[in-house]
């Protein structure tokens, strides 16, 4: 039996914007860019409308995704783990399987397309864990445009392959240096490239926030990944789930995953984010789960942020570069206020312990972001019955985090390696 | 006075108005304070002081660093009214805040109006705050005679210039370019077509800024525009050299190079 | 439209063996083996000929690797490619993106299920280019079997992710300090331990070689490659390629695509090896391509091997650790006799500037392994017409050659990171 | 004389005969030479000259890399063949060629009879060559008056031994315990039965290899087998002191602590 074909999207009736207050989920979103920008976002916002409008659009950004990037990834019972846990049956929905290694992809080829019938040349992107700027690097040399990468330089040293891979895919990487030299500072740079440039270039957002329609834009690409699960746990576990659990850094692949569910009331979804070291100012990235964030507007679009009582923004830290971020998808706020989306917080040390767990017990390794879910998942699914079901969200493999990983568990053979390695190179 | 009737006033025996920048605390409010002595000197009309912002991201290199060393030495938004406060009480120019709309945000559109009044401002620029957005802030301000400043750009459509021109009290500040603060911006035919536009869009004085920094550029705007808006060059200066550096900057730009000796 | 499902295999008359020539391919193959391992490997292969008799067995295999490594893998047009050279239309098939990124895992999940009914607890792998060990510590975590690897020294040295991983994945890694410390060895040190431990212990040996019933079992595991791929290009290109192009290290995934085509007399099918440095002794790991190789037995059965006049073995070298193998699958070297398989070498200068070119042109990465098949295909395709067809078998992902490929193009921010990460490591 | 008699004749007069290793070319000939003396000063009956393999995989890590370095010294077939001449016309036991298939196959298995008979060989032992596909290399043996040494192990089946005892000349090998060579086999009560296998299966007299190596398993061995089968032990002690060490490692295996001041 073979995983079900994607051909339609649901109707999203968060996205039925009412007069004037387009781009606004609740209180949340909107569009706040320098007027320079105007033009460009309007026209961005028209052809993103008309791409959404036209079904042959999304016929062929399926295709695109099935023969480029192996979609639909598949959904793996994890029985090992769940004997284990002695509760609730775990099911991950497994992105790690796309091309270049996370759910990114989708977002990447499908702005591809708009960047196409855009008529424009060439491309920018933030990245912070690598994966969004490997992706977008990917999609560039595949659909011929230019392409350059904005990564802060703290990223940069500590996802060195991915830097590695997207400049041998003929991209431009740009060292970050100012600010916290992370993700935040890599999308104000993008902002200020794009100002400059916006008569060629395409700003290919890499998660569900910034200015309006990005989250719309970047959560209607990453809802194949929901299509696909809530057709998949059907047809593989006789029954919805009854929780979904994905990690939450800007919130794509939540979004992603959760727009399958949305209108299952019985479904509870729950999003993860970095709790880093636990609570407390500077030491975590949870904007929801914890009570460190207020509301604000940045970077193009009013959410929660982790900031001072200034606005200014607080040192974010997590073990996982990918979801080290000061703000999260508005959408996702709103699902959170309405009771829709639970959010919780998993620190850096039950990262690392879920993360060993799940290599030892199913041969899986996921990405330090995606494993964010597996701790609630694993946390919560021994005091669930045997009948209920749990959905996580893969949302990338772990293969990029072998220095973040080797430093975490103080891997003398990898280190010993890395020296004599930099003795080869002339250290 | 408001700000348009003061310009209005300024610009009756003047041929080009000049507004200048300052960070607030960077390098430091000592700093700033010589450095507004200085523009004062040079008859500066008008000055934004720019409210440090963590994420400025419609700011070039030169002013990004300058935002994030302030909030590194502990400026506040507290700090800055204060500056202004002491500052409007002691030079002769207007004072706008400028900063980003997470400043406002953040304390409340009512308390901003409010504290900018009382700390003798005569306006705001925000740029990352479109016209949608703007309705309660623009009413508040208003109500206090305070002016928001809109930006005009070459990107716009005729139509949004008019909605801008709408929207926009005191003057309009005409982007001349592209970009961000502080890189170079020809002076060309392209600009002449833009301010035509622009004019056609509002009756309010015309502020010409992003990458004015040499004589030559003075002297193109001078009979085009009302304002020359002066930022990364004179901050880039002062960072080279100091008071000094500034004022030789300011003369040689206004070509009053006597002023040096002054 | 979806991929086909794999739901059958087509009857392969290869291994209809005449009487008293069990495990034969014309003169190669056969079963060389000390004689305690003769009631093991007669297990192994009654074992193996029960799994291929029953149906139901390969609906197994096939739901696993449905299921968990996501297949079908897809088939990717690569037009971008095709344009630039100006003759066949290019297809990938995309064993990239299986889980742990090489068609290794068909064979390892295959070898796991055939363990599982053997009763055994405990499996060893040899490993050279290390895919084959992750994908063994994988299916071995995922199961609950015992692991250990072995793994030449110098292989140790220049795959060390991949001993990352699989030491994580709850596998001991055994570095092989005997011999030229590459593939052989390893395989040599697997055959000690399987002399030892073959009452718990099942060897999976991870190409189409060694003693009879190994080259058809992982030939027929790795079949699922040809079998999907032949519908898929079917159905992608509208017709039959005109050449399938495959690497050959221990020819397992080669005989995996090709069996798709075997039938089909008009597609030529050629296999690439290791042409290192070119040919002339020691330099290279062309068995068939070159003239350097000659008839031997040797690791338990009869093909052509690199080796000196008295039987031992040469030095190989290849920039590929995956390829780098004294030997190759009998059933090939036979197919070859027939005039059935052309084959060709690609050297590491061409390995390298075709990496290169797909990288850039396709957004690709494919393993340096499987980068010699795209240099014959990119050497070939433009003296092809428009009309015709070419597919390459992406054996794997170039992730896990970071190290190499770095050194190769000489990658100076690389280096400076290695360095810099050997001071944080104490050096 | 043929292997067979020449151990019955053996046989008769000692109760337990001995087998043992050389590893052609390692760590020289010279060395090799020398142990044979040792050997043939210990009265042994029979000497395995293995000629080194690159991918020996049936033996253990010490003659693993024995292998090695022979092969890397750049010792050849020709150059064991021409020792084996020279050590069958010097010392009174008996020589077999050990080695892998592939040696064979390379030089061919016609060629290989006729060297190894011209240089005094009485037969082989190659443990990769199964019976089944020994069928043309055993004629030609037979042909020669060479005889094909047989392995037998314990996961065999009786119904395998049966086989095995049927191609079997000169001897059998029953190799002690699974593994390869050079680790410590226990001599117990599992032996015997698999001894007591073995026997049922053939007639020939019976050697025991693989992990013999103190008194202890020769006394074990002795009245049970017909030949004990010593061959890392051996090796090891040459590499620990040479000659001397190699006497004493056999005195005190046979119980003759008097053979050192011989
Ligand atoms: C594998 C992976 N998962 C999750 C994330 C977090 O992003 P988002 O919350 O947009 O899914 C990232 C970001 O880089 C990522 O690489
Ligand atoms: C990606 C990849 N391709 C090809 C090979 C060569 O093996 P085979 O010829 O058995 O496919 C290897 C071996 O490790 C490999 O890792």
């Amino acid at each position: 039996m073979s995983a079900p074909c994607v051909t339609a999207i649901p109707s999203m009736s968060l996205f039925d914007f009412a007069a004037g207050r387009e781009g606004y989920y609740g209180a949340y979103g909107g569009c706040f860019l320098p007027e320079i920008l105007t033009s460009t976002i309007t026209e961005l916002r028209d052809c993103f409308r008309a791409c959404k409008a036209d079904p042959a659009f999304w016929d062929e950004f399926v295709e695109v995704m099935r023969t480029y990037s192996g979609r639909p990834t598949p959904v793996t019972f994890l029985e090992n783990l769940s004997n284990q846990l002695g509760g609730a049956r775990i099911y991950v929905k497994r992105e790690d399987l796309g091309h270049t290694g996370s759910h990114k992809i989708n977002n990447v080829m499908g702005q591809g397309l708009v960047c196409k019938r855009l008529g424009k040349t060439r491309v920018i992107a933030e990245t912070g864990a690598g994966q969004h700027g490997f992706a977008t690097a990917t999609m560039a040399a595949r659909f011929g445009l230019k392409c350059k990468i904005y990564m802060g330089a703290v990223d940069v040293a500590r996802q060195r392959p991915n830097v590695f891979w997207m400049e041998n895919l003929g991209a431009e990487v740009m060292a970050v240096q100012d600010g916290q030299r992370t993700l935040k500072d890599a999308i104000n740079e993008c902002l200020r490239d794009w100002v400059t440039n916006m008569g060629d270039t395409h700003y290919v957002l890499g998660t569900a926030c910034g200015p309006h329609p990005f989250p719309e834009m970047v959560s209607y690409f990453q809802s194949i990944i929901g299509i696909e699960a809530r057709g998949q746990i059907l047809a593989e576990a006789g029954k919805l789930p009854d929780r979904v659990y994905a990690c939450v850094g800007g919130g794509s692949n939540a979004m992603g995953i959760f727009q399958g569910f949305l209108d299952d009331a019985g479904v509870e979804l729950v999003g993860c984010e970095a709790g880093g070291f636990g609570p407390g100012s500077g030491g975590h990235a949870s904007r929801l789960a914890y009570q460190d964030a207020s509301l604000g507007v940045a970077q193009g679009y009013k959410t929660y942020f982790l900031q001072n009582d200034d606005g200014n923004m607080l040192e974010t830290h997590s073990i996982a570069a990918g979801l080290d971020y000061i703000g999260v998808n508005p959408i996702l706020v709103h699902l959170w206020d309405q009771g829709r989306v639970r959010f919780e917080a998993a620190t850096d040390a039950e990262v690392r312990d879920a993360l060993r767990l799940v290599m030892r017990t199913e041969g899986l390794i996921p990405a330090l972001e995606s494993t964010h879910a597996f701790v609630r998942a694993i946390a919560e699914a021994p005091a669930m019955g045997r009948d209920e079901v749990i959905l996580i969200n893969q949302s990338g493999r772990g293969d990029k985090d072998i220095f973040t990983v080797a430093d975490a568990i103080d891997d003398q053979a990898w280190k010993a390696f890395i020296r004599a390695k930099a003795v080869d190179y002339g250290a | 006075m408001a700000l348009e009737p003061y310009l209005r006033a300024r610009r009756a025996h003047k041929d080009l108005l000049l507004m200048t920048h300052v960070v607030c605390g960077y390098p430091s409010f000592e700093d700033n304070w010589r450095a507004l002595e200085v523009m004062a000197e040079f008859d500066v009309d008008l000055v934004e002081l720019q409210f440090p912002f963590s994420e400025p991201s419609a700011d070039g290199p030169l002013f990004a660093r300058a935002n994030q060393r302030a909030i590194e030495r502990g400026v506040h938004t507290r700090d800055c009214f204060a500056f202004m406060a002491r500052a409007a009480a002691r030079f002769p120019f207007k004072l706008l805040m400028m900063g980003y709309y997470n400043t406002v945000f953040k304390m409340g559109e009512a308390a901003f109006i409010e504290q900018l009044a009382a700390a003798g401002g005569t306006g705001f620029i925000v740029p990352d705050l479109p016209v949608e957005e703007a309705g309660e802030l623009h009413r508040l301000a208003a109500a206090a005679d305070l002016d928001p400043v809109i930006l005009m750009t070459p990107t716009n459509t005729d139509a949004r210039l008019a909605r801008l021109g709408q929207a926009a009290r005191g003057f309009v500040y005409a982007v001349a370019r592209k970009g961000v603060t502080g890189t170079k911006t020809a002076m060309d035919e392209g600009l002449v077509g833009f301010i035509e536009r622009c004019r056609r869009a509002t009756d309010l004085p015309l502020g010409i800024g992003f990458g004015v920094s040499s004589r030559d550029d003075i002297d193109f705007l001078r009979g085009r525009a009302d304002i020359a808006i002066i930022g990364t060059a004179a901050l880039s200066a002062w960072e080279h050299g100091g008071a000094p550096a500034m004022q030789e900057f300011f003369a040689e730009l206004l070509g009053r190079t006597q002023a040096r000796g002054a």
